[in-house]
Parts: structure tokens; C-alpha cells; sequence
């Protein structure tokens, strides 16, 4: 054990994972609550159309992923509020065009290009100091932001047309909680990889709306699961060297798993 | 409990007002005025429109001519003063949220929007959990109550906001006899109290016993105004004969009960 | 505080990170039992998923020295690499190699090279597979070489003689290859992924690749290269093992070709290139 | 109208049930015996238990302990014969479909998975949006209908399953009144012709009118086979005063339209 | 036109067109109208779990897909019957485990491996004969199940509880669309590539379903919209020398986006 913080890769790592499960068990809760699993990943495709545009332009990716990440967050929040669209409808359609946009674009760039799939795709072994500072701070964005509107999200993701009624800025709130959530998730994947932040959206938080009753609870709980499943996860993996993203996933899933058989079989708790 | 509107001034204006869906206009050139103090009951067919003329009322459906005014501004200005519980609630019926956060929502406005909830708000949240007898289940998840329950819960909502205008589409839907007779009585105290009341229901009891006045809406709307359910009243709206409406509510109870309890 | 270079796993050889299996053929050449060597991009590791393995970062921390070469993946991963790991040297084992442009069909296709589409002036439109030639071979030995004398100059005399073996034994097989390909000079042959540039430089040859610029080829592009195909006889169609070989297939299904395997990463270079050659001069003398 | 089942038989037995959620039990030793041709209205407060009986009438939910059979089988069985208006429609309300397709849907069975509809089917059908009103509504789409209408349509398409049992879970909820006493005279007439209904609802009136056995259910079901709401019976489900409760429905009207029309 | 049609990959090009059509026209439907979008996404995204075990294995790595996308199928189907969970949720955590199960096995397996992704990923260029006629396959069975069964699942997906009551066979026929859904999204990424699938699934359907009130008649719709766009992005890939699948997506999506927004400026249009 003392042996494995003697690694600043290590140590980045864990820290990775302090700060991955704070942002994580806040915006999956929404996420989860919301129904908007599938808005996470769309967002992530769609920064793929952003990367394919930076690299036409010669401009850094990871600009492109953040700005067409935040478009599609803006066109997908306008979208629905006009045509009250299905949702997981629109996200397909997004992420589709999105990677579409970046394939052409990267086709029309001379010359070669290294491997643009790779910039959606992180580990968390390889995290380095910059990465913890910007993660911080979208951390602080997150923390700064729930807490401030936390009543107002919750009235938005439960009831929109009396939350409209009460005069809310409704689609303002629905619109910065879809940027918020593709910020997280382009910054997070950068580091931690791609289907490592989907799944940590998810998990923490279903587990937590099995067992509990109130969207603060579930909030707490998903952050301590996240950390646990990131924690143990790389401990599994240094010792058995496994790939650290795919057994953290692999623990939160079975964890997932096991919380519903646990869930099934348990008289006192809640539907 | 609500003085910021006493002066004269009728609370709604609507006005040549014409209205629907993209499929078909649903409301025709509705003439209505809303003063304050009143407790208008609106009933008529099902797909009569009343649903549709409360979405106008709230600002949530724009008309597609004629005007309307609500407290002397736009319905989406003015709705902040209104209560409103949905005919159908819109809400996730899964979601993990107390009955008492339920109801404080009813405390929120965009004006503060950077504010934490006040002992104020508890107190007033206290109360109309009381009133409308859930305060008992104030913990309780909202997923885990039964229809009426949660309808009940609703209804505390809108009465939180301190509204001006109250308006109700079919609250009383899967909600027993008890509470719903509690509900009317405590409307009716609320009217009292001087907050005007806008009610659609099914219900010609509840119309005879509580309602100061009434009107009927068939796309167009046949009358306002009136105080008493009258035969032609209900022929002209439903167009049929009114033993068959009336059927297992003799008329004596209608003119028996009329504005009392 | 200094990084563990003397950690538990060191076993007092010198800790050597490569990017891809070529390289570490050259520094286990020469380096023989005094360096440890740690490949980042394993075999068949796939590039879209690619994640450093634990085993990999502890190896990365002990490690003193870092031969890079400018492939795809490290783009993405070096930066970070370099910035948690301050303590690694870090030597581009393709330095004072001679890049050329990436070749696109096009070029072929139109007959005329189209140079502004290659870009030759910017880093992008250069071909990153520096190794896959012999007369590279022998520069890339040389940085290798070069780099761990400075850092182990106790062993100077052993890894000087290791050099010069290897030296040797590519001097051989370019002579091996001269043989094998010399009938073949001007021929064209085609790859799926363009990683045979320097190659065929070296041997005259020209290399016709599917693929444009790392990408799928589009509908018009095939029906080019088909053409092209046609018209230069091509009988074979090389294509890499971590590919997908249906583009391939359809192609050779057109132009009534077979296909075939070459590996540019394989961990055997010497053998490797070897075997390449005699597949190439297969495929031309059809 | 259908004798399939025209012995002595009762057609739904349950004894000693106890049933409930994973939080609470709801229901506790039940007893109850649905006889042919009986027309039973069940009241309750709201969380009473209502829609949960009903539930485990239908199969959809098991009991923890005690028997239930329906016309002498498991409820997964027997349900083929019983037709059922659920209280929320748990539909998804934009889905592109006609009236005519929902209404038909009665027809379908696990016997004749891979037959297609008949004309038989069709006339059925036709005859079944007549009774409740919304033949000429046929082609529209159910997205497009108001709640009151939908309703409806739900009720059509209990009943084109040609029901020996049919259970309605509060189904006059957003009905007009027109439409809901058009409803009720509908139930009547096909429990003439020898369908046997089991209504859940909060409207005293429909039960003084129409219901031939009145149970009460609140955790227990207080009261059943009684033919005649009493003071008593109201107390003691509600336990409240019962002025209250029969606030706007004199006593009288009750004795005098028991069973009749 | 002619020339284009002398390669026989264009001939096969344009043939796959027609037999994506029909699938995607009558499963993108039920997907879209049971909302049912990520299912596909989940499913293709589980199978690769099934090529990393078949590597590991040693066996097809095409059977190891399959058998993955069917049990995930089954399992979906079975968990959420028994639990009720979101949809949502359960897709996203079957998707992560699935892909992190094939990362570990891959990683296990000694030596070679084909490149895993492209598994996920086809062209509609390099379509083979047997390919051809492996869609036809599939399009045959998935016309026979919806033929047969067309009054259940149009029961099924509006209405699950009342389907009940009437003792259909409500789970069977959830599983066996789940399944259907796996095969098509499994066969057919591997010939035209997973975002095309997703994309094709749904935006005809989702258009379909702005302007007709029917099942029947949405899915009649959808498959000649896909086929308008599968030949059309072709001929266009082919005129402007564009990467095919990105250029049959961009067309879906920008019809999709003009559906929008006609039907929002039309008046007779259903809600
Ligand atoms: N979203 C919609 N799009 C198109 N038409 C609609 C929509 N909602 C309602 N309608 C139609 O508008 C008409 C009025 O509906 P509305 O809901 O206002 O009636 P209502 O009076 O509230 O009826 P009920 O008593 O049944 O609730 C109906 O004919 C209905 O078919
Ligand atoms: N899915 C559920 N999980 C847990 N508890 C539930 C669930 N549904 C209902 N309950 C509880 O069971 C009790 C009975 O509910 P039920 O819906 O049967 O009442 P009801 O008599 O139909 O009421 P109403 O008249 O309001 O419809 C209530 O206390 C409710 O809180
Ligand atoms: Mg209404
Ligand atoms: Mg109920
Ligand atoms: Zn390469």
C-alpha cells in the first residue's frame, strides 16, 4: 500500500478519482433522475464532430470538443423546448450527425491525422497535474452551481410546467444543466476515458434511487459509491494489472447488479 | 390574504379570444372577465376546451387572436400570483421527492432565485399540509402515496404560492369523499379570505354548493355569470335533455344548496 | 522529491520505455542484459480504446529513458506521459530521419502528385512509419545506441560491440532485400494502410495505399484505385493484422486479387522486414 | 350476453388476503365473493387499498398470504374474462394510434396470436365506441382526443372483450356528466344482460343509483353485501362525521334511487 | 450512372441500401415509438464483450457478438420486467459492462487481434456477397416476426399492462423485439457501421411519426425515407468524393432537422 503511493501516478490517480466521484454522484443524480443518460453520451459523440472541425482548422481538439460540445448542449435544449421532441430521438439524431460532421471534416483535412478517436478515450493512470487543476475546477463549476439552484433543479426535473407556471427560468436551468453536464463529461473523458464517465454517471446514482427517497440522499450516497468503485477499482487492478478503467466498470456494474438483487429481496425499502 | 390587486380592476380579461391546436381551433371567441372575490365554476363536455382555456389563462398556449390580460399584465407576467393544479399532473411519478419538498415548490419564484428556503416558507408549508390533511405524510416519497394522496398534495402546492387566483382543473379526480369535501370547505374559506377561486369540474354538487358563479364552456361559451345551474343552462351546453344529465341529482338539491354549506 | 528509479522492481538494469515493439528489437539489440524495456502500445493493443496498464505506468516510473517515434497514439498520450513522469529522458528515435510526405491514392490516380492535398510542409502530412526501411533502421540504431552510452557508460565496450552486430546484420538484409526486389524496380504494389513510404523509397517501389490519410476510403476513391489497380496489374493486396480486412477484400474481389498480411509492427524487425520483402517480391513477379 | 360461466359458482373468491407493497401491507384478511350478475360499487378513502385489490384481482400483483381465485382459477387465468379500466391509463400518451386500434385491442388474446382480426371483430368494435360515444372519433388519433375523451375509449375497450367480469378502477374520472350518466346507464344495461360489474369509485351518487352491493374498503373491507349506504357504514370506513361526508347528498336521495333508474 | 454502376461495389452498395432500408423502416419504428433508440446502441455496444471473450476464445469473434447481444437482449428484457428500472439506466450500465468485458478479455488474450472496434464499425463499400445475402436473412425474419405479430406489439408498445390482462404473451414478445433489434444492429453494423444503424433506426421513424397518426403507415414512411437516403448519400458520397457513411447520416440528419422545422410552420399537422 505504501509501496503504491510511492507512484505519482498512483497518487494522481486517486485523487482522479476524489475529484471524478464528486462531479460524477452530483451531475449523474440529475442525470439519472432527469433520464438523460443517453444526453451524456450524445454530448461526447457529437465533440467528436468538433475535433474532426479543429482539425480542418488546425486548431486545438480539445477547443473543438468543448465547443461543439456546448452547441449541442444549447441546440438540444432549444430543440426540445420548440417541438417537444422525444428526447432519446433527438440525442440519437445528434450523435449520429455529430460524428458524421467530424468523419467529413477530418476527410477533408490534408495529410494524416493522428487517430481522432483517441481524444475521446483518457486514462485514468495517465493523469497529470493540469488535469487535476481543470478538473478541480469544473468540480468547484458543478458544486457552485447545484448548490446554488439545487431547489430550483429540483422543481425543474420534477415538474417543468409548474416550475414554467411559477415564472423559473425553466429552459435557462435546462440548458445550463446540459452544458454542465457536457463540460463535465468532454473535461472528464479527456482523463478517465469515455465509457468510464458514462458508467460512473449511471451506476452511483441508479443505485442510489433504488435505496433512497430524496435526490439530496441520493446525491451523497452516489458520490461515496463512485469513490468507492474508483478506489477499489485501481487497487484491484494494480495487483491483479488489469486495465483500471474497464475494472472500475466492472465493479460498478456488479455492484449495480447486486444492489438490485438486494433491492428485490428487501421489505423495507422503497418502491 | 392577498391584497396586492384591491383596487376595481376585473383580475382576467379575455377578450375575442380565439385558441387551439395545431390540428383545429378549440376555443372561439371567448368573452370572460374574472372579478375578484369570485369562485366561478367552469363545466363542460369533455373536449369542451376548459383545459385549453386554462393553458391560455397560464401562458403556457398563445392564443392565436383576440386578448387577454391577467392582474392587468401578460398571462406569463401574471401568472406568478396564480395557483395552479393540473388536470393531469405532469410529474414523474417515480421521482424520489418528499411530499414536503413537493409543496415547497410552491415558495419558489424567479425573484429568488439565489435565496434558501426561510422559516417563513416552513411555516406557511406546515400549514397547508395541515389544511389539506398530509401533513402526517410530510416525509413520505411522493411515489409511495396513492392517487388521492398525492392529488391532495398537489393542492397544498398551489396553496403555498399565496395566490391571488386559484386555478383548479378537476382537482378533486381520485380524491374520496372526505377529503374531498375538505378540500371544497377549505376553498371555500380561502375564497372567503379573498382569494378568487377558477374552477373546472364534472361536479354539479360541488357547482350547486360552493360556486358563486358559473360558466359553460362548448368551444364557445354559453353563459357566465349566471348563480344557479338552470335546465336550459345545461341543455344548451351539453345539448341534450336534462332529466338524463341530472339524473341522480334532483334539481331541489341544486337550489337547496346554492352559495351555502 | 527524486522518482523511484530505484525501486522495488530494479534489478539494477537500466529502465528503457519504447513506444512500439521495432523499438524495443533495438534496444534489446544493443542494450542486451543491461537495459529492461517497457512497450507502451503492446501487441494487437487497440489504439481506440488504448489504456496504459498498471503494470506499464509502474514500469513507466522506473524508467530513465523514453525512445519516442511519432506514431498515431502519441499524440494523445506522450504529453501527459512527459508531464507525469519528469524524471525521463526523452529521445525521438526517428530524429535525423528524412520524413517524406504521406502518399494519398490520388496521387496515383491522377497521375500527377497532387502536392498541395499532401501538405508537405506541415507536420501533419508527414508519414510517421519511419522504421519500416533498413537505411532508417541503421539511424534509428544509431540515436538508440547513442543515447545508451550516455546513460551507461560502465558497459561502453558491450553495447558498443552489440551496435556494430546489429549494424551488421542490417547491412545484410538490406543487401538481402536489394536482391529480392531489384527486378521489381518501378513496380507498384498496394497496401491498405500506408505504413510501406520509406520502403518503397528505398527499394523504388510504389506504394499505392487504400486508405487516405488514415480514413476509409470514399466511393469515388475506390472506384480510382480500382482503376488504377486495373491498369497496374496489381495481383495482391496487403493489409496489416490489426485492420479490418472487409474494404480490402472488396477491393480484391473486384480487381480478382488476393489478399494478404503484412505486419509493420511486428517485434522481430530484422526477420519482419525479411519477410515483408520475399511477400512483396511475391506479389510483383505476378 | 355470456354464459360461459352460468353455474352457481361465485366468480371471484378471495379469503384471509393479505397483499401489499415492499413497504407496508395494504391490504389485510380480505374477504370477499363476487356473485354472478351482482353490480358492486367499492368506496374507500384515497390509499385505501382500492386500486392494490383490484391489482390483485388482475394477477398483476401477488398476495403475501390468503387464497384468491377468479371464476374458479388463478388470477393470471382467469383474468382472460374480465375487462378492466384502469384508474391512471398507463399508455403513453403520444403514441400514434388510432381509436378504432385501441378499441380493437379488446380483441386480442394469447388463443388467437396469429389469426388476424375479423369482420366479427370489426362489428363488435363498431357497436362498442358507439355505446360510449365516440364512433365518429374512430380515425382519430389518440394523441388528439381530450382526457375526458380517452377515457372513454378506454371504457370501449374493456367492453369489446366481451367481459363476464368487468372492473373499473375510478372510471368516470374527467367524464362530463353527460357522457359519465350515458356511462353508468351503459354499465346498468350490460348488467342486465348478465355481466357482472365491480366499480371503484368516490361518486356516492352513482352508488345510491346504480350498485346492487356496496363494500367499503380501508386496510379492511368494513362492510359488503350491504344493498343501502348507512350513516353507520360511512363512519366507520371514514371515520368521520358524517355530515360532513354527506354534505351536498341528503340521506334521502340515496333510499330513493336504490337499484333503480 | 452507368459507369457507377459497373462496379460491382456499388451494385452491392446499392442493394445493402434497399435491405437496411426495410429493417431499419419497420424496427426503427418500434424503436422509436417504445423509445427504444438506445437499446440498439446498448446492444451493439454489449456485443463487444462477445467479440473480446471470442478472441479470447479463439472462436468467431461474429458468433461471440451475437450469442453477447442476445443474452444482453434476454437480460435487458428479463431485469427490467423484474425490477422496473429506467430503461435508460440499465442500457447504460449493460453498455459500460459490456464494453469493459471486452477490454479485459481482449487484454488477456496473448498476441493479435484484429482490430476489436471495427467490429462496431463496417462500410457500406465493402459489402460481400455473402453479406447480401446474410441481410436478406435478416430482413426476412424480421418482416415474418412483425407480420405475424404486428396487432401485439403495436398492444405491447402502447399499452404493456392492459396486454397483460389479456394474457398475451406481454415478456415474450418484449424479448424476442429486444432480440430481433440485437440481430439487425449486430448483422448490420458490421456491413454498414454502428452510427450509420443508429442513425438509420432512427430518423426516418422519428420523422414519421412528426406527420402520420399510424404505425403501420409510419413505418411505410420510414423505410422509403431511408432508402432516399442511403442511395442519395451515396450518389452524392460518389459526386463529391465523400466518405459514404458520414454522407448518408448527414442527409438523415438535415432531413431531420427540415422535418422539424416544417412541421412546426405547418398547420394541418397532428400535434
Ligand atoms: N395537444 C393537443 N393537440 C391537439 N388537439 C388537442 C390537444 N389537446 C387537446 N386537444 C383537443 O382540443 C379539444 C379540447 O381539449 P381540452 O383538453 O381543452 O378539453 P377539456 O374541456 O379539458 O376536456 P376534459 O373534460 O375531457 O378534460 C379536444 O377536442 C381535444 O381533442
Ligand atoms: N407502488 C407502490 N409502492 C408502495 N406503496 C404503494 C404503491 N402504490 C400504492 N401504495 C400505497 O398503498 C396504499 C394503497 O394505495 P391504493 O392505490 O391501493 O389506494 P386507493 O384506495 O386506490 O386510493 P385512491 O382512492 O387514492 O386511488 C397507499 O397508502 C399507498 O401509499
Ligand atoms: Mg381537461
Ligand atoms: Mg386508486
Ligand atoms: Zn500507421
Amino acid at each position: 500500500m505504501a509501496e503504491l503511493l510511492s507512484y505519482s501516478f498512483m497518487r494522481n490517480a486517486l485523487i482522479a478519482g476524489v475529484l471524478v466521484s464528486l462531479t460524477c454522484g452530483i451531475i449523474g443524480t440529475l442525470v439519472v433522475l432527469k433520464r438523460m443518460v443517453f444526453i451524456s453520451g450524445g454530448v461526447a459523440h457529437t465533440a467528436y464532430g468538433g475535433v474532426g472541425l479543429a482539425f480542418y482548422l488546425g486548431v486545438n481538439p480539445i477547443l473543438g470538443a468543448v465547443a461543439f460540445s456546448l452547441v449541442a448542449s444549447f441546440l438540444m435544449g432549444y430543440v426540445q423546448r420548440q417541438t417537444r421532441q422525444r428526447q432519446d430521438t433527438l440525442i440519437g439524431v445528434m450523435w449520429a450527425i455529430g460524428m458524421a460532421i467530424g468523419i467529413i471534416f477530418a476527410d477533408m483535412t490534408p495529410g494524416y491525422k493522428a487517430d481522432l478517436m483517441s481524444y475521446l478515450f483518457g486514462s485514468i493512470l495517465a493523469v497529470t497535474h493540469t488535469d487535476l487543476w481543470m478538473m478541480l475546477g469544473v468540480n468547484l463549476l458543478v458544486l457552485g452551481f447545484v448548490i446554488l439552484f439545487y431547489k430550483e433543479l429540483q422543481a425543474v426535473a420534477f415538474d417543468e410546467s409548474f416550475a414554467r407556471v411559477r415564472n423559473l427560468p425553466v429552459d435557462l436551468l435546462y440548458i445550463a444543466l446540459v452544458a454542465m453536464i457536457g463540460l463535465a463529461v468532454v473535461m472528464l473523458m479527456r482523463v478517465v476515458g469515455l465509457i468510464m464517465i458514462i458508467a460512473l454517471l449511471t451506476v452511483p446514482a441508479a443505485i442510489g434511487s433504488l435505496f433512497l427517497n430524496h435526490m439530496k440522499h441520493i446525491m451523497w450516497l452516489a458520490m461515496v459509491l463512485s469513490l468507492v468503485f474508483t478506489t477499489g477499482g485501481l487497487l484491484l487492478s494494480y495487483f491483479f494489472n488489469l486495465t483500471s478503467g474497464a475494472t472500475i466498470i466492472l465493479i460498478a456494474g456488479i455492484s449495480y447488479l447486486s444492489a438490485l438483487l438486494i433491492h428485490k429481496s428487501c421489505r423495507r425499502c422503497p418502491a | 390574504m392577498n391584497d396586492i390587486f384591491k383596487n376595481s380592476q376585473p383580475l382576467v380579461e379575455i377578450k375575442n379570444l380565439y385558441a387551439g391546436y395545431q390540428y383545429e381551433v378549440v376555443l372561439e371567441d371567448i368573452n370572460l372577465t374574472i372579478e375578484q372575490d369570485d369562485f366561478i365554476g367552469l363545466i363542460g363536455p369533455n373536449g369542451g376546451g376548459k383545459t385549453t382555456l386554462l393553458r391560455v389563462l397560464l401562458g403556457l398556449l398563445q392564443p392565436k387572436s383576440g386578448s387577454i390580460t391577467v392582474m392587468g399584465e401578460t398571462p406569463e407576467k401574471g401568472r406568478r400570483r396564480i395557483g395552479y393544479v393540473p388536470q393531469f399532473a405532469e410529474y414523474d411519478a417515480e421521482f424520489p421527492i418528499s411530499v414536503r419538498d413537493v409543496v415547497r415548490m410552491g415558495r419558489l419564484s424567479s425573484q429568488r432565485l439565489f435565496k434558501p428556503y426561510s422559516t417563513e416558507d416552513d411555516r406557511v408549508v406546515d400549514e397547508r399540509l395541515d389544511w389539506v390533511g398530509m401533513l402526517e405524510y410530510q416525509d413520505r416519497a411522493i411515489r409511495e402515496l396513492s392517487g388521492g394522496q398525492r392529488q391532495r398534495v398537489y393542492i397544498a402546492r398551489a396553496l403555498t404560492t399565496n395566490p391571488t387566483l386559484l386555478v383548479l382543473d378537476e382537482p378533486t379526480i381520485s380524491v374520496d369523499i372526505e377529503a374531498r369535501t375538505q378540500i371544497y370547505e377549505l376553498l371555500h374559506k380561502i375564497n372567503q379570505d379573498g382569494v378568487t377561486i377558477f374552477l373546472v369540474t364534472h361536479d354539479l354538487n360541488v357547482i350547486s354548493s360552493y360556486v358563486k358563479t358559473i360558466g359553460c364552456l362548448n368551444r364557445k361559451l354559453h353563459y357566465h355569470g349566471e348563480k344557479q345551474i338552470t335546465d336550459e343552462m345545461l341543455q344548451s351546453t351539453y345539448g341534450c335533455p336534462v332529466d338524463l344529465i341530472a339524473h341522480g341529482l334532483p334539481h331541489r338539491v341544486l337550489a337547496e344548496h346554492k352559495g351555502g354549506n | 522529491q527524486p522518482e523511484p528509479s530505484q525501486g522495488p522492481s530494479d534489478d539494477g538494469r537500466l529502465q528503457v520505455t519504447v513506444s512500439i515493439l521495432p523499438q524495443a528489437y533495438f534496444v534489446e539489440r544493443i542494450g542486451g542484459d543491461f537495459v529492461a524495456v517497457n512497450v507502451m502500445v503492446g501487441p494487437g493493443e487497440d489504439p481506440h480504446t488504448y489504456e496504459p496498464k498498471p503494470d506499464q505506468m509502474r514500469a513507466l516510473s522506473h524508467s530513465q529513458l523514453f525512445f519516442t517515434i511519432g506514431t498515431e497514439y502519441e499524440d494523445a498520450w506522450l504529453p501527459r506521459l512527459r508531464e507525469t513522469n519528469p524524471q525521463i529522458t526523452f529521445v525521438d528515435s526517428a530524429a535525423g530521419i528524412q520524413r517524406i510526405p504521406l502518399i494519398s491514392p490520388h496521387d496515383h490516380a491522377g497521375q500527377e502528385t497532387d502536392l498541395e492535398k499532401t501538405d508537405p510542409s506541415g507536420e501533419k502530412g508527414l508519414d510517421p512509419h519511419v522504421w519500416l526501411a533498413p537505411a532508417n533502421g541503421k539511424i534509428i540504431a544509431s540515436t538508440i545506441f547513442k543515447a545508451l552510452q550516455t546513460l551507461l557508460p560502465e558497459h561502453a565496450d558491450a553495447l558498443q560491440s552489440n551496435y556494430d552486430a546489429l549494424l551488421a546484420d542490417i547491412v545484410a538484409l538490406d543487401e538481402k532485400i536489394e536482391g529480392l526486389l531489384s527486378g521489381n524496380m518501378g513496380k507498384a504494389f498496394v497496401v491498405f494502410h500506408p505504413a510501406w513510404g520509406y520502403f518503397a523509397n528505398q527499394y523504388q517501389l510504389e506504394q499505392i495505399p487504400v486508405q487516405v490519410g488514415g480514413q476509409e476510403p470514399s466511393a469515388s476513391d475506390l472506384a480510382a484505385l480500382i482503376a488504377t489497380s486495373r491498369k497496374k496489374n496489381i495481383r495482391v493486396i496487403f493489409i496489416q493484422p490489426t485492420y479490418s480486412t472487409a474494404i480490402a477484400q472488396a477491393i480484391a474481389a473486384e480487381i480478382n486479387a488476393e489478399v494478404a498480411i503484412v505486419d509493420p509492427l511486428a517485434h522481430d524487425w530484422l526477420n519482419n522486414l525479411e519477410g515483408v520483402a520475399e511477400a512483396f517480391a511475391a506479389a510483383l513477379e505476378k
